[in-house]
């Protein structure tokens, strides 16, 4: 036992290790793309904790539009520091949930499914409409990037170690919930609601409560983002981006933690390199998601086992038999 | 209809594909290149080539590269005793800040590029922070980017909106009659507001009423009942601020028996507008934007270089795809390029301090440098723009209107207006 | 004395009446159970006292308090627990997590002790109990293992020690026998009495009379969504309303 | 029309829910399952209709082998199900319900006879046969269920706890109406947790414990069988 | 031996019309209102039913026969013959309560209540004394030969007592119970509150 | 009093595109389970066809649709047939297929007709109807709600009067019992998604000369077609037609007294309430315990 988890902790100390120096690898605008993946995959990994309690929303994007948009509100007009601002984008996201969660979960599945992308864009238009303090279409610009010593920020390095570690300790906050009798339980709830309930789990508490804490880990994303952008729009949080973060988390298989992490990874790299491809672009991307589904129905994560199935390791059926 | 089936789609779609693949390379490779023996000058295309922006990029692209490949056949430029070649790298962002950002590096960092064109909008927004610390001369079509805090953002061309004006007061003073007008556009704050703001000035400064002013969103499929709703008050002119959906609109207009003046901003792909409704309907529309084989863009003062023989080799090759972006992002080009000649430097900097230090030429001809009393900082280059009206199916120039006049005099109706709409202002 | 009371239930779906008027009384630390033909309304009592359905008219008390229209969350902290009629387990947990899950009404977490670790002592609790209760029913063994896995016996024990662990007062179980062949009804019964001895009160619903009159204290029976008759398995045997039921071309009681 | 089961077991997710089951059901016979719940009596009639596929065994129609056809197929030789819980479509009218169950045959006249059959054998359904299905009581939705599959000219009819939820007397009808059918030549499988019902109306019981045949024998023989009527009859 | 499960058969169908009528008294108690056609139907059908169908099958064919094969048992049957006639006294008063009930109103109904709830019970309670003390011996003492009197008796396609054409008019009769008796509990329209 | 009139013209004619729209989308939804995120791009390519045929190539407008359809329906069909089918008893993973589909349906229209502006298609169907001196219905228009309401009535009385029909309402409503009768309920798939995408296509056709034709027109198709769908109840497709006439008719009067955002945020949260005050939409009915 104690040899795995010292296994784990090697294991991810040098994928960590390895991230850290990889930006210095990497062209310019790569370095930024890497900025952009690693805020991404705390978007998906956020939205798996919803997705936990086998509710599928399409609210997610808006919800880290409403972290970037609160934290931008926050710095510009009321001139707080990034630092305060941030912790506080996702404070306001998970408020937003929390007043959601009362007309949204009275509904289940395909309901819910739409019933949420439905108070997605009623919020989204009304960034458009409103614009005071919103900034209609062009949404709000100059949005400053944090300050810290003399570090430059602006610059993608030290940024990306920025972002780096504050989504690292996202993903750590988010595995404990998971792992935790809290995670259980959602589990317990997609799994069979009925039975949870019948133990005393109250199922909408727990639905509310992976809502609220996963709009509160995508609020931070997007405070991340946009802090770097120096601009946030509507645009940037609508239904396009939603889908992507579906197609993610379910191409990469939303069964396991890691699974939804690998599916960010591996298709945005995959898109940035089909950029040559120009307009085709979309078309191969959505081919790879056809593909994978019908033939990796577990998703990314479970490509390791079926390959360990095709090189013939035949010890489980001789369990099981 | 003609011009639309001469060339089947097909054709089109082929090149498409190859124009495609050359723009990704980045390298718009012309044997030309390969033989000479100048240096290259690369310059930016920071643009959408893909998704619902691309008519706003990709036209420029092709424009920039016809440009290009006439002055490298021509032996290249000269700055500073050196002759270059020249090279249009682009990069497709897809209107999303994000890979604007990622692109607008890669240019710089990458590929080189002395200057950098944009669109303009958030995208613009997202670089700038980056672009002004690195002094990167970036240039948009929309000068209501322009912000105190950059000094490397100008506007040389496409003065959006302010040529509006222009239409307004030559309709005002050629039909004395019109009293009233009704505006519809696009409830986005880049192009739509900015738009109606300033031609509810040119309005109120032309003593035309504006009775009503209807913003509706890019979800509008059938305009029917918002042209019904605006016909209801009955105005003398029906005004369009914003390009998208110009097309549907005037069908509709024209469906449901409007008999009054039209004035639009743009009036893009008028042919397929007359094939929709009817030549007699869609004469005496006015808009901003000339064709390029116009007479009157051959008269002393305009800047361009040949724009009749830039027209048919842009139709030549792109039939479909002639929009105002098409020559806009080329006059950028030209104009930046007299600037760094004069500069005899590429470097940001001293192209921008030459840029604003001299008095330049505007495309259309005339020229200041304004900006200040809206956004802080006198960078949008402002000079003659044409009036264009459709005489017989044909857009014809009537005559060049003085944008620069006009904001001297009224600049704080302007801003009065741009206030109401919510729109940034000093 | 009576632990839980139904007054006068009746529930209606639309037209259709599934409970008329029913009344009866369970004693504390008593195996009662429920009986009657498919479609009598026996697991729609069964919905109503764990609250998955809202009575139409009536009451329900438990401990002299009612729980009528209760959330089954609700009903389930108060200490009435209910096991379903198919085995109904998290089949993608192992049987230790199925258990841990049960034991969330009796050491509750927050989500901020869940990630800075402040709720140590309340998880070594909840995992000594889930323990116990894994080894009260003989499935110390199999905690590693999936609960797809065990079979259906182990399956149906599981599913009394997730619901045994959350410490109720009453426990529902609805037909545990279903399915079983005599040897793993044999095994069940000896479990059911196991966990009657530890104090909590069961209330079945069963179709297998062999395991029912050999196992209840009282029987209330239910036909046709009315109360029919309640009693001593003894009693019930006797009663002719019963059989009258029985001669009535309806189900076996 | 003899139909044989042979050696059959199905698997649901790992649990094996019939063992070895074997039945034979000769030409015009009535013969019935009993059993608890969970016995695997529907999964009986389910994988014999073709809902589910066994993991081995056979099941044959005189010489045809028909385990690895899909239900659509089986209808269309001869064996009809009245599922568990009636399952018409309640937002079909009655009218429409019947002509469904006719959907494998053409010809009009015979079908609109076969209706007329069904409608003097149902006056109730003739009554509603505009009305939605959803409108029918409990009773009438089973009558429709049976009507429906009768409409499809069967020769085996499976009938999986037609009694369930129902009141004594239309319980008592419909066995008079299953009698009916069989005295008509058609054969019958019944499932049934009323023992005591199925074997006053079958000739030949089976008795499913545990997914395995306990028992098989006449049905009288079996009524009086003092286990059966312990575990079943309540006696 | 077919007829023993003709007895029992016709236990069950007497049960399930008893059970209905005992069910329908409760609903009116319970507020509904009644449809009198109903209890016509249904009285009319026990009436026949017993008395010219299943009584005599058991009188004139089985008792007898059980007589001859164990005369120990006449207390029984005696007792069982006489319940016979004391059921139809108190079916005699059933009816004469569902006329007063029906003609004289509301304030006749416990009346009529209690008559079907006593006669109810009784006819159960005569059902489960044959099934019980009398069917079982049946079973285990009569002769083969016996047995194939009753039954060729029963099953006489001829006979103008149990033949085909009483048995189709019963059925027939059934039927039209099942078609009025209100929903749920048969297929009529279900009675308003 | 000219514009309520007008309004309800208006309206009505968009009602036509709107039920078109989500009767597919209700059709396979209810007999497949998945939600198809392409709708919207199958009726993009209904207005593509006709913008390459009609308008590039001058091909009859009649004909135009008819390959349109033909088309649009064939695309659906091999949806079923590779997608839709190996991923019957996962929605997720259709769900997911169709949003490639999606995809490569945009690039396929960009290909065919580049990048550039959107598409125009002249009308063939000229002048205008005047009524009352004040109402005016352009010929084109009239024609398009014709042809939608001849085609609702058609697809209704396939449901309601052919064999057909009634088992793909069967389907719909129990996939297993309908089975049991003998349905084939791959058969009924392939019919309702072949249904269910030439009306698409037909959509398509009927608005191609009437509005911009771009790759991504099917985005605002498909809200439309949703809040439709939610608001007439899930599987309902007579509940679809009412909910699409009363939406179709509140978002024309709100666009023309307000303002089309305002119409666009409060239509959705009306089906947001909808949803919440009665999930089953206002003709769907709960699915029984």
């Amino acid at each position: 036992m104690p040899g795995t988890v010292i296994r784990k902790t090697v294991a991810i100390g040098i994928l960590f290790i390895a991230l850290a120096i990889l930006p210095h690898f990497l062209k310019y605008h790569h370095q930024d793309f890497l900025i952009f993946l690693v805020i991404n995959v705390l978007v998906v990994v956020s939205y798996r904790l919803v997705t936990l309690t086998g509710e599928w929303s399409l609210i997610h994007a808006v919800m880290m539009g409403v972290g970037a948009y609160g934290s931008a509100l926050l710095s510009k007009q009321a001139g707080l520091s990034f630092w305060i601002s941030f912790p506080l984008a996702g404070g306001i996201a998970a408020i937003v949930a929390a007043l959601l969660c009362f007309p949204l979960f009275r509904m289940t599945q395909f309901y819910f499914l739409i019933g949420s992308f439905a108070a997605g864009e009623a919020i989204r238009l009304s960034w458009i409409h409103f614009i005071k303090p919103f900034g209609g279409t062009s949404g709000i610009s100059a949005i400053p990037s944090p300050e810290l010593l003399d570090i430059d920020f602006l610059e993608p390095i030290p940024y990306f170690y920025l972002v780096l570690i504050i989504v690292t300790i996202c993903l750590f906050l988010l595995f404990r919930i998971e792992k935790s009798r809290i995670g259980l339980t959602l589990h317990a709830v997609h799994w069979k609601a009925s039975l949870a309930e019948s133990i005393g789990v109250n199922t909408w508490n727990y639905r509310s409560l992976a809502f609220i804490t996963g709009s509160f880990f995508v609020g931070l994303a997007g405070a991340l983002k946009v802090h770097y952008i120096g601009t946030v729009t509507p645009k940037q949080f609508d239904i396009g981006f939603m889908v992507f973060i579906l197609i993610w988390v379910i191409v990469g298989g939303y069964r396991t933690f890691y699974g939804a992490i690998l599916g960010a990874v591996v298709l945005s790299v995959l898109d940035e390199m089909f950029r040559e491809f120009n307009e085709l672009r979309p078309a191969i991307y959505g081919a790879i998601l056809i593909f994978s589904i019908l033939y990796l129905p577990a998703g990314l994560e479970s490509l390791p086992q079926r390959l360990k199935r095709v090189f013939g390791r035949k010890d489980r059926q001789m369990e099981r038999t | 209809m003609a011009t639309h089936t001469q060339h089947p789609a097909r054709r089109k779609f082929l090149k498409k594909a190859a124009a495609g693949t050359v723009a990704a390379t980045t390298a718009s490779v012309f044997p030309n290149i390969v033989l000479s023996a100048n240096k290259t000058l690369t310059v930016g295309m920071n643009i959408p080539m893909t998704g619902d922006y691309a008519p706003w990029g990709l036209p420029g692209l092709y424009g920039c590269e016809i440009i290009a490949n006439n002055i490298n056949k021509e032996g290249g430029v000269t700055i500073g005793g050196e002759t270059y070649d020249i090279k249009v790298a682009s990069y497709d962002h897809g209107y999303d800040t994000e890979k604007a950002l990622q692109g607008f590096k890669k240019l710089v960092l990458e590929d080189d590029a002395s200057m950098i064109m944009m669109l303009g909008g958030s995208t613009v927004a997202a670089v700038l922070p980056w672009a002004t610390r690195k002094k990167v001369l970036t240039t948009t079509l929309l000068p209501s980017d322009i912000t105190p805090d950059s000094n490397y953002l100008v506007a040389t061309c496409e003065s959006h909106p302010l040529y509006n004006v222009t239409g307004v007061e030559w309709l005002a003073r050629n039909f004395p009659d019109v009293k009233s007008a009704a505006i519809v556009t696009n409830n986005d704050a880049e192009y739509g507001l900015q738009s109606a703001a300033t031609y509810q000035a040119a309005f109120e400064v032309a003593g035309i009423d504006v009775i009503d002013t209807h913003l509706h969103g890019f979800d509008v499929t059938d305009f029917a009942p918002i042209v019904s709703s605006v016909l209801a008050k009955n105005p003398d002119v029906f005004c369009m601020a914003t390009s998208f959906y110009v097309t549907p609109i005037m069908e509709q207009l024209y469906h449901q028996g409007y008999k009054g003046k039209i004035i639009s901003c743009t009036l893009d792909y008028y042919d397929e507008i007359i094939a929709k409704t009817s030549k007699e309907f869609v004469n005496g529309t006015i808009f901003q934007f000339p064709d390029f084989d116009d007479p009157k863009l051959q008269e002393a003062g305009v800047n361009f270089p040949d724009p009749a023989g830039f027209d048919a080799a842009f139709r030549k090759d792109h039939p479909n795809d002639w929009s105002a972006v098409a020559w806009e992002y080329p006059a950028i080009l030209l104009n930046w390029l007299d600037a760094a000649k004069a500069a005899g430097s590429a470097d940001s900097e001293s192209v921008a301090a030459t840029l604003k230090a001299n008095k330049q030429e505007f495309v259309f001809g005339g020229g200041d440098w304004w900006g200040s009393q809206l956004w802080g900082l006198d960078n949008a280059l402002v000079g003659r723009w044409p009036i264009v009206v459709i005489e017989d199916g044909k857009a014809r120039i009537q005559e060049y209107g003085d944008v620069a006049g006009w904001l001297s005099n009224n600049k704080d109706v302007l801003v009065k207006h741009m206030k109401d709409l919510g729109l940034r202002t000093v | 004395m009576a632990i839980l009371e139904v007054q006068n239930l009746t529930k209606k779906f639309g037209g259709l009446t599934a409970l008329n008027d029913v009344s009866f009384k369970v004693g504390e630390g008593q195996i009662h159970g429920l009986i009657g033909p498919n479609g009598a309304g026996k697991s729609t009592m069964f919905k109503n006292i764990a609250g998955f359905y809202t009575p139409t008219r009536g009451d329900i008390l438990f401990e002299g308090k009612s729980i009528t229209g209760q959330t089954p969350s609700r009903i389930s902290m108060s200490g009435i627990v209910r096991t379903f009629q198919e085995t109904t387990l998290f089949q993608e947990m192992t049987v230790f997590e199925n258990v841990l899950v049960g034991t969330h009404n009796r050491s509750r977490t927050n989500i901020f002790s869940a990630i800075i670790g402040l709720d140590r002592l309340i998880q070594q609790q909840a995992r000594t109990s889930a323990m116990q209760a894994l080894e009260f029913m003989g499935l110390e063994d199999r905690k590693h293992q999936l609960a797809s896995e065990l079979p259906l016996g182990s399956q149906r024990a599981l599913a009394i020690a997730i619901a045994l662990v959350s410490k109720p007062k009453l426990m529902l179980m609805d037909e545990p026998f279903a399915g079983m062949n005599p040897e793993e009804t044999r095994g069940m019964m000896q479990l059911t009495r196991k966990v009657r001895e530890s104090g909590v009160t069961i209330v079945l619903v069963e179709h297998d009379m062999k395991a029912v009159m050999g196992l209840c204290d009282q029987l209330t029976v239910l036909n046709f969504g009315t109360l029919l008759a309640g009693g001593s398995p003894e009693q019930v045997r006797n009663n002719p309303d019963v059989i009258n039921a029985y001669l009535g071309g309806s189900h076996q009681v | 029309m003899k139909l044989s089961v042979q050696d059959l077991d199905v698997n649901y997710n790992n649990v094996a829910a019939l063992k070895r089951i074997s039945l034979e059901v000769s030409d015009g016979a009535f013969v019935t399952l009993i059993g608890s719940n969970g016995a695997g009596k529907s999964t009986t009639l389910r994988t014999i209709s073709g809902l589910v596929k066994p993991s081995r065994g056979s099941i044959y129609l005189d010489d045809q082998r028909i385990d690895m056809l899909s239900a659509d197929k089986i209808l269309r030789l001869g064996i009809a199900h009245v599922p568990e819980g009636r399952r018409i479509f309640k937002d079909l009218s009655v009218a429409e319900n019947l002509y469904l169950g006719a959907y494998i045959h053409q010809d009009k006249t015979q079908i609109n006879s076969d209706l007329h059959k069904v409608y003097s054998r149902f006056p109730r359904l003739e009554e509603r046969k505009d009305q939605h299905a959803r409108t029918l009581s409990g009773g009438e939705q089973q009558m429709l269920s049976i009507g429906r599959s009768l409409m499809s000219r069967p020769r085996i009819l499976l009938l999986d706890e037609p009694s369930l939820g129902l009141a004594p007397i239309i319980v008592q009808e419909i066995g008079h109406i299953l009698r009916e059918i069989n005295q008509q030549g058609v054969t019958v499988i019944l499932v049934e947790q009323n023992a005591d019902l199925a074997l006053q109306l079958a000739d030949y019981g089976y008795v499913l414990e545990t997914g395995r045949i306990a028992m098989q024998d006449k049905a009288e023989l079996l009524a009086n069988n003092e286990h059966v009527k312990k575990a079943y009859l309540g006696i | 031996m077919k007829s023993l499960t003709i007895i029992r058969n016709e236990h069950r169908s007497l049960g399930a019309v008893l059970f209905c009528l005992k069910h329908l008294v409760s609903e009116i108690d319970q507020g509904k209102h009644p449809d009198f056609r109903v209890f016509h139907g249904l009285l009319m059908y026990i009436d026949r039913f017993l008395d010219r169908y299943h009584h005599p099958k058991e009188s004139d064919y089985l008792f007898p026969a059980i007589l001859e094969s164990n005369p120990e048992l006449a207390p029984v049957i005696e007792e069982l013959g006489r319940q016979h006639r004391e059921g139809e006294q108190l079916f005699i008063r059933v009816l004469k309560a569902l006329s007063a009930f029906e003609y004289c109103g509301p304030s006749q109904f416990s009346e009529f209540q209690q008559a079907v709830i006593d006669y109810t019970a009784f006819e159960y309670e005569h059902a489960h004394k044959e099934e019980t003390e009398v069917l079982p011996i049946a079973e285990k003492f009569l002769s083969t030969e016996s047995w194939k009197r009753i039954d060729a008796a029963f099953l006489d396609h001829q006979d103008p007592l149990f033949g085909d054409q009483p048995s189709g008019e019963f059925n027939k009769l059934y039927k039209e119970i099942v078609s009025i008796v209100p929903a749920p509990l048969g297929l009529g329209d279900a009675w308003k509150s | 009093m000219e514009l309520f009139l007008q309004s309800i013209v208006n309206g009505t004619i968009q009602s036509g595109f709107f039920a078109l729209a989500a009767v597919g989308l209700v059709l396979i939804f209810g007999v497949m389970g998945v939600v198809n995120f392409a709708h919207g791009e199958l009726v993009m390519v209904g207005a593509y066809t006709v913008w390459f045929l009609h308008a590039q190539h001058n091909t009859p407008f009649l004909i135009t649709i008819v390959i349109a359809i033909s088309l649009v329906t064939v695309i659906g069909m091999l949806m079923e047939k590779f997608l839709f089918r190996p991923m019957r008893d996962d929605p997720l993973g259709g769900l997911i297929c169709s949003i490639g589909v999606l995809f490569i349906l945009q690039v396929a229209a960009t290909l065919v007709g580049g990048d550039g502006p959107s598409k125009q298609v002249p009308p063939p169907f000229e002048g205008t109807m005047v009524l009352f001196d004040f109402l005016r219905i352009p010929y084109q228009r009239l024609f398009s709600i014709a042809v939608s309401i001849a085609a609702l009535g058609l697809l209704w009385h396939f449901l309601t009067h052919t064999k057909l029909g009634w088992a793909l309402r069967a389907v719909s409503q129990d996939r297993e019992a309908a089975s049991l009768q003998g349905i084939n309920s791959n058969r009924i798939s392939m019919i309702a998604i072949a249904v269910g995408a030439a009306m698409a296509g037909l959509a398509g056709a009927l608005m191609a000369p009437l509005t911009n034709i771009n790759p991504h027109m099917g985005h605002n198709v498909i809200i439309t077609a949703f809040i439709v769908t939610i608001v007439g109840g899930v599987g309902s497709l007579s509940g679809a037609v009412i909910a699409s006439v009363l939406y179709a008719l509140y978002h024309t009067f709100v666009t023309t007294y307000f303002n089309g955002t305002v119409a666009t945020i409060s239509g959705l949260l009306i089906m947001v309430l909808v949803l919440i005050i009665r999930p089953t939409g206002i003709m769907g009915h709960r699915v029984s315990e």
